[in-house]
């Protein structure tokens, strides 16, 4: 039979229930800056807080040192195994002997819940003020996988997960230096998403890094779910379609970035990192070049130059030259442009624009299709669309030629994020080749390099070893410098460092007496 | 939540592109599909100072060629080219006239060759070239030739070699056996005190004996005509004034300095042989003679070697007959120019430019005979020396 | 930041200028117009020896250069306008720096015109004129909207781009390129040579025009002035070789033809393949034309601003920009007019204000003691490179 | 070489809108700067207005013609003859 005590609480955390159903949200505005003391109610605002988290468990410890304390986890974010042995056997609140993760002292209920609901175990101790919360985390993540978008020949082939301590732990294995420094910040209302911002005191550009900061705590969104929440938020200039911003899967290309001086950012819940500040030229620069013969390296590198150039200037360029200046071409091939175009209705312009909008519902469908349905389609697309367009003597061969030229450059340029770019500004080429031929490629190209003069990444100018000459750095712009040359510091991005690594290689000195004669002994020993 | 600023940014923008979509539109836009592509033109004169246009212009869908399996139909059938022309007072109106007749827009900006003919030759070909100078579709590096007779009918003839028929014509001066001239360098002579230059000569010759030179739908009983060149015109001012036979141009050439290589027929006392000449240096240069004089020296050096031996048992392998031979090709190149500076002293024509090398290289002589220098060419004393040497006699010493 | 007033419109672009921006933005502001146009005028005044006067009218570029060394060395870090304003007072400044103001508000319809001219008759015919001329000043406003060190590096690149297309055509050229039109040298005397050099002189004394941008100088003043003056050489020297090869090509005829660079182009052919080479030409001029006429509205709207005592020279590049464009298709009714008057006035116009008017300044600075006593104190002698600034755009 | 084709008023429209969107650059002028900036735009206006409508408007060549033209006659040749 319960005593009227008992039964006056149950109903007044019934009723309390029933309050909390309707306001929850309320009640944790409410709650959230409610500091925790020791208040004998404090289990019925948690389990009132929490009753609708399905994964929530609660339970009493068996006491020891003779008080009750209450745990509170949620099963789907804690693991297990650390509880098991860490905190079930035999943990108190004074002296956490066999914690084997972080400690800390929530101060209000607000972050209370959150630490439970980031996964970490609330120990609420009966008469003694305040919680106890210990790091269990255990949710389930994906292993370590290839990079999807950034796959190399030669080179590691460890890609950032989705989970922030793999990340971090993947960059501090090939950065093993205290001054590898990650501030933690957490964004969005909802979300509450972990963010790192990393970046190597003494090499990044203190003036850069605080810029950062200030504009990562200025950003206000309701859940930052991926890093491009992010990347849109504190970038420079807002209404520009380059890109200012790089992100990458590869945790080398990271590390790499990070000894130049630029910082990362990285998103807990996102598989790739952010790294900034960038220019133009980093975008043209892909991980395979540092992994293979700097020569190798050097005449792609080039290479990628001019099909960015064929990416966003080749069917303009046709436009212009078969509709307003075909004295260029030179006859023969004129002759067989003209024998290819009879019969076809429609101007150069539309044409091309058929085929480049084929291309790109093509290329939309490959992606959104289900890995299986990808392959047949491009067969689909590839040769019936295209035969059949041809013969139906809608467009004529030398536009699809140069179509598919064109869309196979595109892919050429290493990120993802500029060729999209370059995808786009292409229209733009074509309508001016259109209405004024050569000249009206020129303008146009013109004002995107003036736009493109005109960017910075964070303070530094997008096109940093051209615009602002600076012939010393111009080398590592269009070339893969040799490893052993004395690196030179992007100056806009340290200046504090000198040399980074190498020194010139000579050959390896033959062997035999020092001082003599090399050709002698060589001769001798043979 | 856009800011206002933002909002109104766009619209703004968006006005603009509107505005300039008003603006905008194709002036220049000439489709490939309605391109009347003219591969030759020739030019006659009409009695009462007219002009005739002969225009070949390419048939696209007839061009045989790679590749083009879809709508073209594969080609084949018709001649390449279709030969229209028309005449008018001016050659505005005379190229008017012949647009009315094209059904697109006729495109001057491919055509390698101007066929002149005589009759507009003697008359002054200078409007040809006002025309082809001043327009910035056409090329300035577009070959002259002027035809003994009727320009128009030798267009008629598309020979079905190559595609299209002013090929053959193009390819043939372009191994430039004939003093070539640039519509731009027939122009500048015109302006040049001696005012006279050379241009290759072309004609119908006979039609080739036998069957029709090589397949295709041209057919027909009797053999197509030939195109024969032999000798070049000579232009006084853009007027023609005369032709040069075979050796007079060969010998104009030398003395000129525009041969690339020749080939020589030389009869020593053993026999006949053909050398063929492929070095050649030619050096001019005016020079001042004791008491103010002009004269001019050239200095020929040719190197060739035995092309084939036709008669005789000529001996190759005795190297003084070599020696011997290399004079008799010197006198015979020595021949052809006293040949051609004869023929320049009788018709008072200076196509050797003789005046443009006194003036480059002694002004101060040049000044006071700029004017009087038709009266002065005829005496003007010329040195030429000839270096020949036949080196090699090939892979072949003696047959028999 | 550059050593000047914070007042004023450069307080709004502080941005700076390097020796080598200074001096590619002197071959672009001067070497553009002076390649396409002068060619024809040298060789109708001085024949074959054409190129000699181009090279002998250098020095009268020199000029303006010196008279603002010194006028910098007085009072530094000021602009032309600036100067004449510090000297005589606001109402005094005004007319004192007309001269200046006739010059740009003359030469840079001229050059739109001249740029409409070309590509008008070479590539688009049938585009209206209007369209034409407002094609090429949309990106040339833009860029000048955009401040001084955008302009810079998009002059950087632009000309890099215009001597590479010049040097290709050059090359492509040279099959037909004769030496004997070239002689005989030094036969004509020394007036042909001076009557040539005259309006060489005049499009070189267009430097004037620099003493608005060398006051944002980065480094000391000694480079910014080493490195216009080279500019101007590179230029002469330029003109001089365009000219000769256009007469070694053309002979007699090289002073008949209207724009002797493009007609090179229709002669020069690659092995018989891509033969007429023209586009090549109308990528390099496109390219060093936007850049020129881009720092040109910019020195324009700059001393007007400063000339009407405005903050910000931004709002004026519209009205600026509009009255460019109509006194560029206005201006002249046909080509041959066009022609004459540059071959006639031309010289005499643009060397009277070219050296008018930094002389006129310097005269009134030097008869007004400059102030504050000869040597004034200078504040910290050049800045650290202003082109790396702190994040976020200035 | 007057505005043929899509007449000047069109391009005026344009700088026109321009200026809707300039007038916020102004803030915080002063008085005299703004009077002084509204002048220079009604310059231009007026400019193209007359011209489009035809008036006989000054034009750089109509300025300096009279000026120069005698000193070029005299101390520049007028039309070089032949030197080759």
């Amino acid at each position: 039979m319960e005593t009227d005590l008992r039964r006056a609480v149950r109903e007044l955390t019934e009723r309390l229930h029933q309050l909390a159903a309707l306001e929850l949200n309320a009640l944790w505005l409410l709650c959230d800056k409610l500091p925790l003391g020791a208040e004998p109610g404090r289990r019925d605002i948690f389990s009132v807080l929490l009753r609708r988290s399905s994964d929530l468990v609660e339970f009493d410890l068996p006491p020891a040192g003779g008080r009750i304390a209450h745990a509170y986890f949620l099963s789907s974010m804690t693991d297990t195994q650390v509880l098991n042995q860490g905190i079930v056997g035999g943990i108190s609140p004074h002296h956490p002997a066999g914690a084997v993760a972080e400690l800390h002292a929530p101060p209000t209920y607000g972050d209370a819940i959150r630490d439970v609901l980031s996964g970490c175990v609330l120990l609420l101790v009966e008469g003694i003020p305040g919680g106890l919360a210990v790091a269990a985390r255990g949710y389930p993540k994906r292993g370590l996988q290839p990079p999807v978008l950034e796959t190399v020949v030669r080179g590691p082939h460890e890609a950032f997960n989705e989970d922030l301590q793999t990340n971090i732990s993947l960059l501090r294995r090939r950065l093993r230096d205290p001054r590898l420094v990650f501030e933690p910040l957490t964004l969005g209302r909802f979300s509450r998403t972990e963010v790192r911002l990393g970046y190597v005191e003494g090499l990044a550009d203190p003036r850069i890094v605080s810029e950062a900061r200030r504009r990562l705590a200025a950003m206000a969104t309701t859940a930052a779910v991926d890093s491009n929440y992010i990347e849109e938020s504190i970038t420079d200039d807002p209404y520009t379609i380059f890109p200012q911003i790089d992100f990458t899967e590869r945790p080398d290309v990271v590390v790499v970035g990070l000894t130049e001086g630029r910082f990362t950012i990285l998103v807990d819940g996102a598989n790739d990192a952010l790294i900034a500040p960038v220019t133009f030229w980093s975008f043209m620069q892909a991980a395979d070049d540092y992994y293979q013969n700097y020569y190798a390296g050097t005449f792609l590198r080039l290479l990628r130059y001019a099909f960015l150039t064929i990416a966003l200037t080749m069917p303009a360029l046709y436009i212009a030259l078969t509709t307003f200046h075909q004295q260029m071409i030179p006859t023969s091939l004129l002759l067989s442009l003209m024998r290819n175009n009879v019969g076809v209705p429609f101007p150069a312009l539309v044409e091309a624009l058929i085929m480049e909008i084929t291309l790109e519902i093509l290329r939309e469908a490959g992606l959104h299709l289900p890995q299986k349905l990808g392959t047949s389609l491009s067969v689909v697309g590839a040769l019936v669309i295209g035969e059949a367009v041809v013969s139906s003597g809608l467009v004529s061969w030398p536009v699809v030629a140069v179509v598919a030229i064109t869309a196979i450059a595109n892919f050429a340029i290493p990120r993802w994020t500029m060729a999209l770019a370059i995808r786009f500004l292409r229209f733009g080429e074509m309508l001016a080749a259109a209405m004024f031929g050569l000249p009206g490629i020129l303008v146009v190209t013109t004002a995107i390099v003036v736009h493109l003069v005109d960017l910075r990444s964070f303070g530094v100018p997008y096109l940093f070893p051209v615009a602002p000459l600076d012939p010393a750095r111009l080398q590592d712009t269009f070339a893969r410098m040799p490893h052993w040359t004395p690196q030179r510091r992007p100056r806009l991005l340290a200046p504090a460092w000198r040399g980074r690594s190498g020194r010139r290689a000579r050959k390896p000195e033959p062997t035999g007496a020092p001082g003599s004669n090399p050709r002698s002994t060589w001769r001798a020993r043979a | 939540m856009i800011s206002a600023r933002m909002r109104r940014r766009t619209a703004a923008l968006a006005v603009l592109v509107l505005l300039s979509l008003a603006l905008s539109g194709c002036w220049d836009r000439v489709e490939l599909a309605d391109l009347d592509l003219v591969s030759g033109v020739a030019f006659d004169a009409v009695p009462n100072g007219g002009f005739r246009i002969t225009a070949s212009i390419v048939l696209p869908q007839n061009l045989t060629g790679a590749g083009g399996a879809g709508g073209a139909g594969g080609g084949g059938g018709g001649p390449a080219e279709a030969v229209v022309s028309a005449t008018g007072a001016t050659i505005g109106e005379a190229i008017a006239a012949l647009g009315q007749g094209l059904p697109g827009h006729i495109f001057w900006g491919h055509t390698r060759v101007i066929l002149i003919g005589e009759g507009l030759a003697r008359r002054g070909v200078q409007p040809v070239l006002d025309f082809f100078l001043r327009s910035p579709e056409t090329r300035l590096a577009t070959d002259l030739l002027v035809v003994r007779g009727e320009a128009g009918p030798l267009l008629q003839l598309s020979p079905p070699f190559r595609v299209p028929g002013t090929d053959v014509l193009y390819e043939h001066l372009r191994r430039q056996r004939e003093p070539r001239a640039f519509i731009y360098e027939v122009a500048q002579s015109i302006r040049t005190a001696s005012g006279a230059t050379l241009i290759p000569e072309v004609h119908v010759g006979p039609p080739a004996p036998g069957g029709s030179p090589g397949g295709g739908g041209s057919g027909g009983a009797t053999a197509p005509p030939t195109l024969v060149f032999c000798g070049t015109g000579v232009l006084q001012r853009g007027r023609l004034t005369g032709w040069l036979n075979e050796t007079q141009m060969r010998g104009a050439m030398w003395l000129l300095g525009t041969t690339r290589r020749a080939t020589v027929e030389l009869n020593s006392p053993r026999g006949t042989v053909t050398v063929a000449v492929d070095k050649v240096h030619i050096h001019r240069r005016a020079v001042r003679l004791a008491g103010g004089v002009p004269a001019v020296r050239i200095r020929i050096a040719a190197e060739g070697m035995v092309g084939e031996v036709d008669r005789g048992k000529v001996p190759l392998q005795d190297p003084q007959y070599l020696i011997q031979l290399s004079n008799i090709l010197a006198a015979s190149i020595r021949g052809e120019a006293d040949a051609a500076l004869a023929a320049a002293r009788s018709e008072d024509v200076d196509f050797l430019q003789f005046g443009r090398l006194v003036a480059a290289d002694q002004p101060a002589l040049w000044n006071p005979v700029h004017s009087t220098w038709r009266q002065i060419f005829p005496t003007l004393r010329v040195v030429i020396t000839v270096l020949a040497h036949v080196r090699y006699v090939g892979n072949l010493v003696r047959l028999s | 930041m550059s050593p000047h007033a914070a007042s004023g419109p450069e307080a709004t672009d502080p941005s700076a200028l390097t020796p080598l921006q200074i001096g590619v933005s002197t071959m672009a502001m001067i070497g553009v117009t002076a390649v396409a146009g002068l060619p024809t005028l040298l060789t109708a005044y001085a024949g074959q020896e054409g190129w000699i006067s181009a090279l002998i009218a250098v020095p009268a570029g020199l000029v303006p250069l010196v008279l603002l060394y010194d006028l910098d060395r007085r009072q530094p870090g000021l602009t032309l306008v600036q100067h004449a304003r510090r000297a005589l007072g606001p109402i005094g400044g005004l007319l004192l720096s007309l001269p200046l103001l006739m010059l740009l508000s003359s030469t840079t319809p001229l050059g739109a015109h001249q740029q409409a001219d070309i590509v008008g008759m070479e590539a688009l015919r049938r585009t209206p004129t209007v369209v034409v001329v407002g094609l090429f000043l949309l990106v040339p406003l833009y860029a000048a909207r955009q401040g001084r060190e955008v302009l810079a590096r998009l002059t950087t690149l632009s000309v890099a781009v215009a001597i590479g297309a010049l040097l290709l055509i050059g090359a492509t050229s040279l099959r037909s390129v004769r030496g004997e039109n070239l002689q005989p040298v030094f036969a004509l005397g020394w007036v042909p040579l001076l009557q040539g050099a005259a309006p060489a002189a005049a499009w070189y004394a267009e430097t004037a025009v620099l003493g608005l941008l060398l006051p944002f100088r980065a480094t000391e003043r000694r480079a910014a002035w080493a490195a216009a003056a080279a500019g101007l050489v590179i230029v002469g020297l330029q003109v001089s070789l365009v000219t000769a090869w256009d007469l070694s090509i053309f002979g007699p005829l090289a002073d008949q033809m209207v724009f002797a660079l493009f007609q090179v182009t229709r002669v020069s052919n690659l092995a018989e393949f891509l033969t007429h080479m023209d586009s090549i030409l109308i990528i390099a001029w496109v390219a060093g034309e936007m850049a020129r006429m881009g720092l040109w509205l910019y020195c324009l709207c700059l001393a007007f601003s400063q000339w009407l005592g405005l903050r910000d020279y931004r709002p004026l590049t519209l009205p600026v920009a509009a009255a460019v464009a109509i006194g560029a298709c206005t201006w002249f009714q046909n080509a041959s007019q066009f022609n004459a008057w540059v071959m006639r006035v031309w010289p005499f116009w643009g060397l009277a204000l070219g050296i008018g008017s930094p002389l006129l300044v310097w005269l009134a600075v030097v008869l007004r003691g400059t102030g504050a006593g000869r040597r004034q104190a200078r504040p910290a002698a050049g800045s650290a490179r202003a082109a790396c600034a702190g994040p976020g755009r200035t | 070489m007057r505005g043929t084709g899509p007449d000047m008023i069109g391009a005026v429209a344009v700088f026109v809108l321009f200026w809707v969107w300039e007038r916020r650059n102004l803030a915080g002028w002063s008085t005299g700067e703004r009077a002084a900036f509204w002048a220079a735009w009604a310059v231009t206006l007026a400019w193209s207005i007359a011209v489009e409508a035809h008036l006989r408007v000054p034009t750089l060549p109509g300025m300096t013609d009279h000026l120069f033209l005698p000193l070029a006659h005299a101390l520049l040749r007028q039309h070089p003859d032949v030197y080759w």
